[in-house]
């Protein structure tokens, strides 16, 4: 199969992932829409190193992923402090600072 | 297959190692040491650790080397220059946050919750920002040497990360203060996936992830320009959102008011040299031959910051808000920095960003000191007489708010003059006629801020100067004192500079 | 030329004297009058010291100059502190010190219970000076000094009583008005320089005959215009009248003897440049010619006293004018008339003043009557003045405006025809505004208000009202024996060829003289056989009405000039801070309101702000793919 | 020779003096600050006597290496131009402290701020006329908006923030046009030879003519607008009436001669092609802002803003005679400089004791007052003389020489501005008539009369103006080889008699 075709896909998830963003109102599902995001890029990696012959492509796939698992640690902390706070996770509430 | 051990070359990076190794201690002595002892311990291995590191970055400060770590960190002049920077600007802003009044005593309790209400009374400060800075300064200096796509990634996050904690430690306002944290996390990483994106493209077009690779490509064509493009654009979301440019500055003025002060202070001036440190290494070596593809873009977007950033800021009431405009428009005019791409343009932006931070961190300080029984008071309206009450304090602000508007015998002026001239030189005149302009509009409020603070007669509302304790004032008088010698004999350092700002490439 | 060291002299003491005057304030109360009187005494000496060398020499040397410093140097323009005295301004020289010394001593007198006398000398004093400049400068930038230097103190002097309103507005009138004038004056200059490279007379006389007519005509014209202001002629003449706001013996000095006749000795001193500009010494003739009726028709209608002697002063400064621009063979019959004008005319204004002296300063002749009796000198030395200036033989009048009528007759052509008609239906107003004066004040009568107790003034007063009769009675004789001015003053003018005669001088004394005799037939009839209303009756014809008006010259002024000046000055006020600096506000405003609008796009929504950076990143893909294709 | 620098610098020592005085001795702090700038003022007339005034040259020159990585200079010296206007600046600074010496009492802050902006100020007026490297230039015409600022906010009357603001905001962004021009300058001489700010070297940069006329403009707005050129004006009035007159004097005597005197030193000599271009639209606003300024000032009821308009009216004449490019015009326009330095201050300086008095800058609310105070009516009137340039006031020289210069090259200006001369007569004498004549009104019948530390003020300043008037030769002397230079260089020759063409 055509490598391109990996990153058309790639270019897809990518975009599912921004517009995921942009109109999910959860936190953690804006979240997970990032996480989406990242991994397009791995793909993209991945299939860049699969067309070049090489493995850095895959090697920085790994560092994404460890990464994002460090991403994860911060950002849910962050999520459940503010869900704590205000008893919702919508990213919609949290927006006294504005202007 | 041999697999060869890495050679490390380890006085080049002891900068970083010592900061990441006093980090660990801080984290060590966050979970061990007793509570009574904690802040004064942070405080000594944080500052004991950012001292120690610029001892070393002033030792290999005539080293140049593209092997330090296996050609993913090169040393050389520049890097020298904005290591030296960021971590005297830490230095300082560490200052502030030692002002323990700044930060929650538990970030992890509810806002307004017995919990909170305990810690705070029994004293019991946590301490983890000490760490989390410390973490943040070695992402920083990494972030500017990093010489491959992995690397940059990794010191971006690493700088990004403990950032976002921080902006949710603040003791009053928890609310917004998390909010921030929110704001700043989301839009972080939603931009920094883009940044990988980016990464990943620039690497199927060069089939190398080191930017000498990139560079190499870029020179000798043939490779795929879509991918390129595609690569150069995202690449550029992600850096362009650390700096705060239009349309990617829409996290920063949340973000400044949310944070506790020293935070932001630290944040604005530390972050805008690491991540123009990345921006200028980046588009000097590796996109220089593709020139004509940035060029109009970064140009179009830094006129527009520019103008943004000073339009909006004259709507402002607050002050940690209109100095967050304030700095997305001086974003605009460093970004014309880059675009200069010569070594003119580099030095200056290099002098630029050193000035421009030591004049936040003086700014933010004065921000820090003006409080009521509620904490502090960043309203404007209410900064009103300042000046009778408290000249000093005042007449440094105007200092800052002076130096950012660019007024000659301030730093800020002879940094204006040298950025801009340096982009008029490579023959990009629309900045330079933007930046007049923007200057202009700019100079407005900065000016507003003056007369409310001079002309104003004072309300009565509680507003008062807090008597800056020993290490704010040490801010403050370093920051003045930098702010007007840069501005009156900016000849050393700028030499200092001009001898050694060369990227190798 | 003669050089000498001592013309300086006649200026810096009367300047000495204004200086420690007014230096010395209050302090000099007790003899300020004493030494403002002696420098103008000192200066006439000085004067009679000079005419006594100069009538040892001949008429080639007899000009002195004296080079004081250099004043003004950059490039070709030099101009140095230089005085002049010739044959021309000895006369002005010993008129303004002789005349202004007179009044000096008067002033002692009249003005002794004006507790500011001191300054009234030491305005005096800055005037004898700066019209003592004004006559001795020996470029047209000196006199230019002079020129408003007298403008100056004529200010001053009008407004010495500035505590009332009405005169301190007279006195600003007269400045801003002289001004327009002066206007005229520097263009003069400036044309003078850009044309012939030079502003001095000496200069100016020297190269007048290489250049070009337009050139000159234009010099000439703004001459004129000069003239006109500073000797109140028309179109600039209103401001005369009111200017007998200031104490009498200033309306004597000033507005009658001297400073109004500077528009004379400009024309006359300029006399190169008309001879040479034929328009221009057309206009100077026109001008003068309107301005002898325009003021005879204002005096004929005027109750106040000093005002109707103002009109007589425009009317008769019109055939001094009239004369000077009438070329070569007018300009010593001006300087003539100019002389005698200012014994007589000096002499009946200090006359009106001793009448009002005595009359509670009462100006309004209709409140006269009877004063012969009372006043026996000034009736005297009045009606000596009055005869003077109605031309009968042999008083000085006589000589001086016949010699005008004739020459505006001779002038030839239709011109002629036109200025003798004009000149002599001049004398026959002239005669019977002044018989209406005499007879209202000295004859029929009494019609004064109850507190008016008259008498007659004081010695230091009425002397010099004699010395200027004597002098009204004798000067035309002395000056016209044996054409004793013209042949004086000819070495200055340059001759064309003979004139020929259009009316023999017999047929035009007679004409004037029947012209007179008619005019105070009519007079006599009209006020004498009439009983005289105390009040002004308001039934008169439309003429009488607007001749009361000045011949509506304030109104006109005010229409043209001063309205839509005030209403543009408003417009402009208003213009600046709405549009200009509107438009500096709307600036910032602008500024402001972008600002606010583009605050709103924070929305503190992190989703808009993840959107924006979505557009963001489309908008870069987008312009590098413009960028590539 | 380093007096210059020395000169430049003695101000502020004794700002340094000033702030080291006990703030509960405000007498000795106005002291310490009227001797430093006697002191300032009789070394800069011993700098004057020494200078050689046919030499073209600059004299006194000077240069330090600045900031050598841009090639910036510490570069001073003088011609008879400069000489000429420090004379001015320096010689009117010890008049103002003297005249106003309660001044600084009803301002936000000490008396002692107030002197040492004053002195701080000084040294930056020597040295923007001393300036010899652009760059210097430009740091210290920018510089001195901060004390001016702070002096007009601070210590003025009525609207003073406001008043503060515009002018900043306007002088600032004239200011950073000019910083466009002048890094547009740097460039270029980074590519002609080496970087470098020196006047003299950059003066003779090739450059394109579009490129020439947009530099031109940036340093000309920024002149037109110190100088107030119509239509860029509107600072002054509001500036003038919020400052305190010792301020205005400063403001309006010295800092916006800086525009005028930059129009020759920069403008003229960095750009001359450029100059001839804009030479007609130049002389057009200067002649509308002749009569405009007149027309308002007639127009004012505010003392204040009447004579700041007034001042646009002069810079009108100023600014016509600069570019009317023959050397009576020049020399006329320099020694108006000079002239309407000290015009002015008489006539703010009167102007604000009689305000003082009174307690109000409306024309309308004095009246009367030559007999109740004889002798500042008197300053006053003499003051308004000058400005109206009656002959035998200094300002008559300067103000004919402008006319009779501009008029061989360009008569319909110079005959329209000569409209002028009769409008200043109205706009002298209207409140002159107002304020001084006519009966004492309610309210004025005690005010006192001009006191002798009053009086000693205001008599050099009337001394100068009409000795001046009758002998301006020395300045003359100095200022002609100057000027002649400058339209030399320009490649003019003064118009030759045209005799009329005959």
């Amino acid at each position: 199969m055509d490598a391109a075709n990996y990153l058309y896909l790639s270019a897809l998830l990518f975009t599912i992932g921004a517009v995921g963003v942009v109109v999910r109102r959860n936190a953690i599902v804006v979240f997970m829409c990032i996480e989406l995001m990242l991994n397009a890029a791995n793909l993209a990696f991945v299939t860049f190193s699969r067309i070049n012959g090489d493995l850095n492509g895959q090697v920085i796939a790994f560092f994404t992923m460890v990464v994002a698992a460090c991403e994860v640690v911060v950002g849910l902390a962050i999520i459940v402090t503010i869900y704590r706070s205000r008893r919702s996770a919508s990213v919609d509430d949290a927006s006294l600072l504005k202007r | 297959m041999v697999f060869s051990a890495p050679v490390l070359n380890y006085t080049l990076l002891s900068p970083m190692l010592i900061l990441l190794g006093g980090a660990l201690i801080g984290v060590l002595v966050e979970a061990f040491m007793s509570k009574a002892l904690r802040p004064i311990t942070q405080l000594s291995v944080t500052l004991g650790s950012l001292v120690l590191a610029l001892v070393q970055v002033w030792r290999i400060r005539n080293e140049q080397s593209m092997t330090a770590a296996m050609g993913s960190v090169v040393i050389d002049g520049p890097a020298v220059l904005l290591q030296a920077s960021i971590l005297i600007i830490s230095i300082i802003s560490v200052f502030l946050i030692a002002d323990t009044e700044h930060f929650t005593a538990l970030a992890a309790s509810l806002p307004g919750s017995e919990e909170e209400r305990h810690a705070m009374q029994t004293g019991s400060q946590v301490t983890e920002v000490y760490p989390l800075t410390l973490f943040a300064v070695a992402g920083m200096l990494l972030f500017p040497v990093s010489s491959d796509l992995i690397t940059l990634f990794v010191a971006l996050e690493m700088l990004s990360l403990p950032l976002y904690l921080m902006a949710g430690l603040s003791r009053r306002r928890r609310l917004a203060s998390q909010e921030s944290a929110l704001k700043y996390f989301l839009l972080g990483a939603f931009s920094s996936a883009f940044f990988l994106f980016g990464a990943a493209f620039l690497y199927g077009y060069s089939a190398s992830v080191t930017f000498a690779g990139i560079r190499e490509s870029v020179v000798g064509g043939g490779g795929n320009d879509v991918f390129l493009l595609i690569g150069i654009a995202f690449l550029s979301v992600g850096l362009l959102f650390k700096v705060g440019a239009v349309p990617f500055h829409a996290w920063s003025p949340d973000v400044y008011q949310g944070s506790p002060t020293p935070v932001t202070a630290f944040m604005a001036a530390a972050t805008k040299v690491a991540a123009f440190g990345a921006m200028l290494r980046i588009y000097y070596t590796s996109f220089a031959n593709a020139q004509w593809s940035w060029t109009p873009m970064l140009t179009v977007i830094a006129i527009v910051t520019m103008l943004f950033g000073s339009l909006v800021a004259i709507a402002q009431r607050d002050v940690k808000r209109m100095l967050a405009y304030s700095s997305i428009a001086h974003a605009g005019f460093l970004l014309s920095g880059v675009i200069a791409l010569n070594k003119a343009g580099l030095e200056a932006s290099i002098f630029y960003l050193f000035a421009y931070g030591i004049a936040t961190v003086g700014g933010f300080a004065i921000v820090t000191l003006v409080r009521d029984s509620a904490g502090e008071v960043t309203d404007l309206n209410r900064w009103k007489g300042l000046g009778k009450r408290s000249p000093w304090v005042a007449a440094a602000f105007a200092g800052f708010l002076l130096s950012f508007a660019g007024i000659p015998l301030t730093s800020g002026f002879i940094g204006k003059f040298s950025i801009f001239s340096a982009a008029y030189e490579s023959g990009a005149k629309s900045i330079v006629i933007a930046g007049v302009l923007s200057s202009a509009i700019a100079a407005f409020f900065y000016i507003r801020v003056i007369v409310l603070m001079f002309f104003t007669d004072p309300v009565e509302d509680g507003t008062s100067v807090e008597i800056p304790s020993a290490l704010t004032s040490i801010t403050v008088i370093f920051s003045m004192v930098v702010t007007i010698a840069l501005g009156v004999f900016p000849a050393p350092v700028l030499n200092f500079i001009s001898d050694l700002a060369t990227f190798i490439r | 030329m003669t050089t000498s060291n001592s013309l300086v002299y006649l200026i810096a003491l009367p300047l000495l004297g204004a200086t420690i005057l007014l230096l010395a304030g209050r302090r000099a109360d007790k003899w300020g009058h004493i030494l403002g009187t002696l420098m103008s005494a000192s200066s006439f000496a000085v004067g009679l010291y000079q005419l006594s060398q100069m009538l040892g020499r001949t008429n080639e040397a007899r000009p002195v100059t004296q080079k004081l410093f250099e004043w003004i140097s950059v490039g070709t323009f030099n101009v140095d502190a230089g005085l002049l005295l010739d044959q021309l301004s000895i006369c002005f020289v010993l008129l303004i010190t002789g005349v202004g010394t007179l009044i000096h001593i008067y002033s002692i007198s009249y003005m002794s219970h004006d507790h500011d006398r001191r300054r009234f000398f030491a305005y005096l004093n800055l005037f004898i000076a700066a019209m003592l400049l004004l006559v001795l400068g020996n470029s047209y930038l000196n006199l230019y000094v002079g020129w408003e230097g007298v403008g100056l103190a004529s200010y001053l002097l009008i407004g010495f009583w500035n505590h009332k309103p009405a005169y301190a507005t007279a006195s600003k009138k007269a400045f801003v008005m002289n001004r327009i004038g002066d206007m005229g004056l520097s263009f003069a200059i400036m044309i003078a320089f850009a044309t012939i490279g030079t502003v001095s007379f000496e200069g100016i006389k020297e190269h007048a005959h290489h250049t070009s007519t337009g050139a000159l005509t234009a010099i000439g014209i703004m001459l004129l215009v000069a003239a006109t202001g500073k000797s109140a002629q028309f179109p600039l003449q209103a401001w005369l009248g009111d200017a007998m706001a200031g104490p009498t013996p200033v309306s004597a000095l000033i507005h009658a003897a001297t400073m109004v006749t500077a528009g004379v000795y400009l024309i006359t001193r300029s006399n190169f440049i008309f001879d040479a500009a034929p328009t221009a010494q057309l206009l100077v003739v026109i001008v003068g010619a309107i301005t002898l009726l325009f003021g005879a028709l204002i005096g004929t209608a005027k109750d106040d006293i000093k005002k109707a002697l103002a009109a007589s002063t425009m009317s008769q400064i019109g055939y001094m004018i009239l004369g000077a621009g009438l070329g070569p063979v007018g300009y010593a019959f001006a300087i003539m008339h100019l002389l005698t004008h200012g014994f007589f005319k000096a002499g009946m204004f200090l006359g009106a003043g001793s009448v009002m002296h005595g009359m509670n300063d009462e100006v309004n002749m209709r409140k006269y009557g009877a004063l012969r009796k009372f006043m026996p000198i000034t009736f005297v030395t009045f009606g000596l003045g009055y005869l003077a200036i109605l031309g009968v033989p042999p008083f000085a009048g006589f000589y001086s405006k016949d010699m005008i009528i004739e020459t505006a007759f001779n002038a030839g052509g239709i011109k002629g025809i036109i200025l003798g008609t004009v000149t002599l239906l001049g004398a026959g107003i002239t005669a019977f505004y002044m018989t209406r004066v005499m007879i209202l004040t000295f004859t029929g009568k009494s019609r004064w208000d109850d507190e008016a107790h008259p008498h007659e003034s004081p010695l230091l007063m009425w002397l010099p009202m004699a010395i200027l009769a004597i002098g009204s009675v004798s000067s035309g004789f002395l000056l016209s024996r044996g054409d004793a001015l013209v042949n004086w003053l000819a070495p200055l003018f340059e001759h064309h060829g003979e004139h020929k005669e259009l009316l023999s001088p017999i047929v035009v004394s007679g004409l004037a003289l029947a012209m007179v005799a008619i005019g105070v037939a009519i007079a006599f009839l009209k006020y004498s056989r009439q009983e005289v209303a105390a009040v002004a009756p308001e039934d008169v014809s439309v003429f009488t009405k607007i001749a009361r008006q000045d011949l509506m010259q304030d109104r006109f002024n005010e229409a043209v000039f001063m309205r839509p000046g005030q209403q543009l000055t408003q417009v402009l006020v208003k213009t600046d801070e709405a549009v200009i600096d509107g438009a500096v506000r709307g600036v910032g405003q602008l500024a402001m309101g972008s600002g606010s609008i583009l605050r709103g796009l924070q929305s503190g929504f992190v989703r808009s702000y993840a959107a924006l950076i979505l557009v963001g990143a489309s908008l870069l893909i987008a312009a590098i793919w413009v960028v590539t294709k | 020779m380093n007096s210059l620098t020395l000169l430049m610098f003695l101000p502020i020592i004794g700002s340094v003096a000033v702030a080291a005085t006990p703030k509960a001795k405000e007498t000795l702090t106005k002291q310490v600050a009227l001797a430093t700038t006697l002191i300032v003022a009789a070394a800069t007339i011993a700098i004057a006597v020494g200078f050689e005034r046919d030499n073209v040259d600059l004299q006194f020159v000077e240069k330090y290496s600045w900031i050598p990585s841009f090639g910036i200079n510490f570069a001073v010296g003088i011609d008879g131009l400069a000489l000429v206007l420090i004379l001015m600046s320096t010689i009117l600074a010890p008049i103002v402290v003297l005249a106003g010496w309660n001044e600084a009492h009803g301002g936000r802050w000490s008396v002692k701020v107030f002197y040492i902006l004053i002195l701080v100020l000084e040294t930056m007026m020597i040295g923007v006329f001393a300036a010899t490297d652009v760059f210097l230039f430009y740091v210290i015409f920018e510089a001195m908006l901060i004390p001016v600022y702070f002096l007009i906010g601070g210590y003025g009357s009525g609207e003073r923030s406001a008043a503060a603001v515009k002018f900043l905001i306007y002088s600032l962004f004239g200011g950073l046009l000019m910083l466009a021009s002048i890094i547009a300058l740097y460039v270029m001489s980074g590519a002609q030879g080496g970087h470098t700010f020196d006047l003299a070297a950059l003066s003779h940069l090739e450059m394109s003519s579009t490129t020439q006329n947009f530099l031109f403009l940036g340093f000309f707005i920024a002149f037109a607008i110190k100088a107030p050129l119509w239509p860029l004006h509107t600072w002054l009035p509001d500036a003038a009436q919020s400052a305190t007159p010792g301020t205005s004097v400063l403001l309006l005597g010295v800092l916006d001669k800086v525009g005028t005197f930059g129009m020759i030193r920069y403008c003229l000599t960095l750009f001359p092609d450029a100059s001839k271009t804009f030479t007609p639209m130049i002389l057009v606003l200067a002649v509308i802002s002749i009569v405009y300024g007149a027309f308002l000032a007639i127009g004012q009821r505010d003392l204040k803003r009447l004579i700041a308009f007034t001042s646009i009216s002069h810079f009108g004449f100023i600014t016509m005679g600069i570019f009317a490019m023959t050397s009576q015009g020049h020399s006329g326009a320099t020694l108006y400089m000079f002239n309407h330095g000290f015009s002015t201050a008489a006539l703010f300086l009167v102007g604000g004791w009689m305000i003082s008095r009174r307690g109000s800058s409306t024309i309308a609310d004095f009246g009367g007052l030559q007999r109740v105070t004889p002798v500042m009516a008197w300053s006053f009137f003499l003051a308004g003389m000058s400005s109206l340039a009656l002959p035998g006031m200094s300002s008559f020289v300067s103000e004919f020489l402008v006319l009779v210069g501009t008029f061989t090259r360009y008569p319909v200006h110079s005959v329209i501005a000569t409209f002028g001369i009769v409008l200043a007569a109205l706009y002298i004498l209207i409140p002159v008539q107002k304020a001084l004549h006519g009966p004492t009104t309610p309210g004025n019948e005690n005010l006192s009369d001009l006191n002798l530390r009053e009086k000693i003020a205001i008599a050099p300043v009337i001394a100068i103006i009409i000795a001046l008037g009758f002998y301006p030769s020395p300045l003359l002397k100095v200022i002609n080889p100057a000027s002649a230079h400058v339209i030399a260089q320009m490649g003019f020759t003064d118009p030759a008699p045209t005799n009329g063409d005959k």
